[in-house]
């Protein structure tokens, strides 16, 4: 791994900290998320972003409070880099009140609005035209946040995709795609669902200046997120990453993995994100192994706090079910 | 205070626009040819010279992607109205509708409203065949975390957009194709807004309550004036309001005439007539003299030939017949 | 002639479609992960190896296109089974079903039929929250031009996609997701197919006309026991065929028992049970002594927790009072 | 207008005088459906293809009885270069029983059985899939027809063309996209839908073989078919057309053309592809203005005998309405 040319991202001390303990703990969390699953506590589908973490840690670096996030339904990874609190994510997993949508949403549908973290959307492709409209609606009052929106290389092949790059590039809306391509859809691999798998090419079809980054490089992933994000605040209008990576784990927990090598897992797994960051940091001098072991306990413990916090949070009175399908409260509801 | 004035439903559509337009500069108009062409029923004619590119937006051919962005901006603080050409083609639009503007608010746990208007043109009559002449309106109104209206009159036409804007839920609004060149009266003054929440009576009557809306209430209207001849008052009820349904007002209505008739342009299995009557069952069924009749469209693509759409679609004689039975004459 | 077996309603699903596949080389099957990865569901593990790529074709996430291609592929001559993973994402699809599949044979002037079947899962039960627990079964029955089927026991699952695949017109088969685990028997020997046109009772009663389909019948079964116990006798319909409705069943069955409660997972306004209620006021209304009761979905898009999603959907109890105060006890 | 350099294109005296007529049908059938829509013979919505016909008569020469179309709400041209019989054409313009499809259809929804033409599909997009699905079809049963899809530019814009070119790129469909670039969807203007206006850039993002086409050439039109459609039955997979072409009348009956110069309408008729076929063949003496005359006087004999047709034509049975809902008869319908 190279020092990054651009002088905009910082590699000091601080900030590598911070981008190995964001990375440690998303891959904590979903550790654990999964034991838990395994307990029944964590019901429903459950996505796993590890070893996609560099993605999201390094997006999130090149954006600020007032811009905007749209995820999927493996976005645990996403809303803890944007600084969500794990106790509220971890109590939304549980199905608990004081989760981030009161138990609601579940892992799939994990929201904050003072973060300005739109989801959370279990329809593959459905968040794009959501982006597109956040993107106009800051437009619209001259104001300048980027809205990020990230999905995997299977939704490209949604008519969604298509429609919803034309229009931002079309009004040159301040839009960041990233296209987290972990080179499987479910089950379905790269090659059997894109005629032209260079998501590049598919940008360069809209006009939207694209490039392709390894999504298993935290730096090199900040490193064009920055250049994206600066272009658009510039008013280059939207930009385009392909961020090449990897789910190690399955598909969601039902998934037996039958259609890949395990060979082909193990070989990506030498590209833990995590683990190579880690390395160059202590081969570089920059970290020590001691700053790890505390990053480790640290994380251990904020995982731990949320699982707590989880646990004894408590449940939605079933009376209040049909609050807020309606800004006003419905009257009746089940009858 | 002026008196009141008689414009055309098309007009009282452009006019509400407009008023929004000027009140609130989070309003948007966004869709296909709303703008240099003035929109495809010519509601939007002249907006774009008055409000611009930025706030009359033609989009491309895209009903997914322009309908989610306006979800999207909804939740970026504005307030989108989006115009669908027709019913039909937001069927490509139904996943960003269902899946997305409608759970949005409950799904966060109600972090987010989602104030976005969509407005389309729906039902037959003008000859356009099976891809062009739906009515679905029960889709919609099956839906919760929407509000589903339908303006029968050029008032509501002029009066209830603005009432949609203001509510911070989705609302649809049903246009029905036929209405835009039929005249009518708004009110003179400022207070043109109309409530979305209730049915309206058009015509108070005694023996049978009519309930039906959208494009059909002129025909109800028509067939009451047939019925009053023969000596049966029929009471006019316009839902108005799809979702929520104004059960008390349909309820008072059948405990009084103990007789009804639901007249809905949709296709008769799955209709939004059906969920009427089962209402009525549920709420009013010792009231009841005789059993709810419905008119609805015959269970076929609407077809081209001028006779065979008329056929397939109710009429005023289907409903003078159904009105006769319920009254066994 | 041997005796009945015992299988889930998964292998009876993978049975059917292999059955599907040796008969007939005009079959396929076309979907999100229907080969490598054996089906969301796992309905068609083991197809890849036996049929090929060419008849068990992965799909790009495309619904839109690959059911269009379905369509396209039934008028070509081929008999395609598409996959649709879950009705949810069928909103999708709608365009291409409604528009195109539904109307194609009518609006052609009957020169073109469109051998399809459309398999999906539907349903809640699984905490998969408010995008993923759609029952959007009455808007499929609202078409016309389409048959809609909901096998509810593992006999149907076996036996209907046969009988679908030999229907000329398209035909929807709704899978509820909870019955995927269930164990049922299928009868031994070749005659495994069901018709997919008639209503079937699963229960005889006298007392109260229980009507329900797909994932709920279960739940009914359940609480016709219970009921039993209070000395309640009810009758259960399994509707198996949403479109057409089995009409004279209902109406029969509400004639011997004078008394009917409807149990249909979908939203309850505008939902099946209220076109049901419907029909029965239509043509069974002198019969009834109490008012048609219906039990469905509260009017929320599912919620995620465990304990919120039991309480916004037809439960044992919810039946069972139901059924209870129709007989006024 | 040069001699086409491939010999497939045989521009012998009797092709000529084919393509001519024509294109001659199309324009004297339409100009006289605008004529009795005026009259309120016709009704619902009327897109009048004139200008255009060059596109439908040059591809169709490429084609074979077995190969299969599919059309959109513009569709009188290609239904009458595919041979429809303009008696049944103008009988279902009128909603007569004896129209191509018996009068349910009307203008947007001509279909033919026999001749594998698909209709007449006025969701815009729609028929993309079907095409995908007839070639897809043809495939699995190794036959080798051509699944020829026409669409406007304004389509390119829906989910649906995206998901289904790269679906017939992928499986190697043998399918002839034909994009009609009349550069308006209804009033809007090809840069106002599209980022990208080169439809062959498109293509190329799917790696479909592309080619831009001056549709107001017929002889050009029909050599670029030849090819493309050669190239599929050598199994090349899909081949991609984009016709550049005008229309010249309103984009339906209801239009008052706001959105585009009377000037740019006049410069593009100045192209018609009519007047400059027939002046090509004058030139170079391959007809006389006696044929041109003949021709003339044998098309208005031929629409004016489809109008007779459609006038004398009886109605469907208001008791039929449902029939062929469903392929064996639904009872009841109405109530
Ligand atoms: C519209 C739609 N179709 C299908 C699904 C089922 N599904 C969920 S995730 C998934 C795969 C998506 O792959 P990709 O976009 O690459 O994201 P990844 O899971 O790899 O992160 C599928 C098919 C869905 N949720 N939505
Ligand atoms: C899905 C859909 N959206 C909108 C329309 C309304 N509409 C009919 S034709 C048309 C323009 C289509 O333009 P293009 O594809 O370029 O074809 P052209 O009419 O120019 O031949 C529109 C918007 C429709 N029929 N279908
Ligand atoms: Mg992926
Ligand atoms: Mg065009």
């Amino acid at each position: 791994m190279s020092a990054p040319p651009d002088p905009r991202v910082h590699l000091d001390r601080e900030h590598c900290l911070k981008l190995l303990r964001t990375m440690m703990l998303i891959r904590r969390f979903e550790e654990r998320c999964a034991e838990l699953y395994g307990e029944q506590k964590i019901r429903g589908f459950l996505h796993l972003y590890i070893g996609e973490e560099a993605n999201a840690v390094g997006v999130m670096q090149a954006l600020t409070p007032e811009d905007a996030i749209v995820a999927t339904y493996r976005e645990h990874g996403h809303a803890l880099a944007r600084g969500l609190p794990a106790t509220e994510v971890m109590a939304e997993m549980y199905g608990k009140a004081t989760g981030s949508s009161r138990g609601r949403g579940g892992s799939m549908h994990i929201f904050d609005a003072t973060r300005r973290f739109y989801g959370g959307n279990a329809i593959v492709g459905g968040g794009l035209p959501l982006a597109v409209g956040l993107a106009l609606a800051d437009k619209l009052r001259e104001k300048t946040p980027v809205t990020c929106c990230f999905f995997g290389e299977g939704a490209a092949a949604e008519g969604e995709f298509h429609e919803s790059l034309n229009l931002a590039a079309l009004w040159k809306l301040p839009v960041l795609f990233v296209c987290e391509n972990n080179r499987y859809a479910m089950g379905t691999a790269l090659e059997r669902s894109e005629s032209e798998p260079d998501f590049c090419r598919h940008a360069a079809s809209y006009r939207i200046p694209a490039e392709a980054v390894d999504g298993m490089d935290v730096v090199a992933v900040e490193f064009a997120a920055r250049r994206a994000a600066q272009a658009i605040r510039d008013g280059a209008g939207p930009q385009f990453l392909e961020n090449r990576t990897y789910r190690f784990r399955a598909h969601s927990m039902f998934d037996a993995e039958l259609y890949r090598d395990k060979a082909e897992v193990e070989a990506w797994k030498q590209r833990c994100p995590i683990k190579r960051f880690r390395s160059w940091l202590i081969e570089t001098g920059v970290v020590h192994d001691n700053d790890v072991a505390a990053l480790e306990r640290d994380v251990e413990a904020e995982v731990e706090a949320a699982v707590a916090f989880a646990e004894q949070a408590s449940w939605e009175p079933e009376a209040d079910l049909t609050r807020d399908v309606l800004t006003t409260l419905t009257p009746g509801g089940r009858r | 205070m002026t008196g009141s004035r008689r414009i055309t439903y098309r007009d009282a559509v452009r006019e509400a626009l407009q008023e929004a337009l000027r009140r609130d500069p989070r309003v948007f108009l966004m869709g296909e040819d709303v703008g240099r062409y003035g929109g495809s029923y010519g509601c939007s004619k002249g907006l774009l010279a008055e409000f611009g590119e930025a706030r009359i937006r033609d989009t491309p051919l895209s009903e997914s992607a322009f309908t989610g962005a306006g979800i999207g901006a909804a939740l970026g603080g504005m307030r989108p109205i989006v115009e669908i050409m027709t019913v039909n083609f937001s069927l490509l639009a139904l996943d960003q509708i269902v899946n997305s503007a409608a759970t949005l608010r409950h799904m966060s746990g109600g972090q987010f409203s989602v104030p976005l208007v969509i407005r389309m043109a729906t039902g037959a009559g003008r000859q356009l065949a099976a891809q062009h002449s739906h009515s679905l309106e029960n889709w919609y109104a099956h839906v919760p975390g929407i509000k589903v209206v339908a303006p029968a009159t050029v008032a509501d036409a002029r009066g209830m957009l603005w009432t949609a804007l203001e509510d911070p839920d989705p609302v649809i609004i049903f246009e029905h194709a036929m209405l835009y060149n039929e005249e009518g009266d708004v009110p003179g003054g400022d207070s043109l807004t109309v409530p979305i929440d209730g049915a309206a009576i058009r015509r108070d009557g005694t023996d049978v309550s009519l309930i039906t809306y959208g494009g059909s209430l002129k025909k109800v209207l028509a067939a009451a004036d047939e019925l009053a001849k023969e000596g049966i008052s029929g009471e006019v009820i316009d839902l108005r309001s799809l979702r929520p349904l104004d059960e008390r007002t349909i309820l008072n209505s059948v405990e009084k005439t103990h007789r009804a008739v639901i007249v809905d342009e949709g296709w008769r299995s799955g209709s939004l007539a059906g969920e009427i009557s089962a209402r009525i069952m549920e709420g009013a069924f010792f009231a009841l003299d005789w059993p709810v009749e419905r008119v609805c469209s015959a269970e076929v693509p609407i077809p081209y030939a001028r006779h065979l759409e008329i056929a397939a679609t109710p009429q005023v004689p289907g409903i003078v017949s159904a009105v006769r039975r319920a009254m066994r004459r």
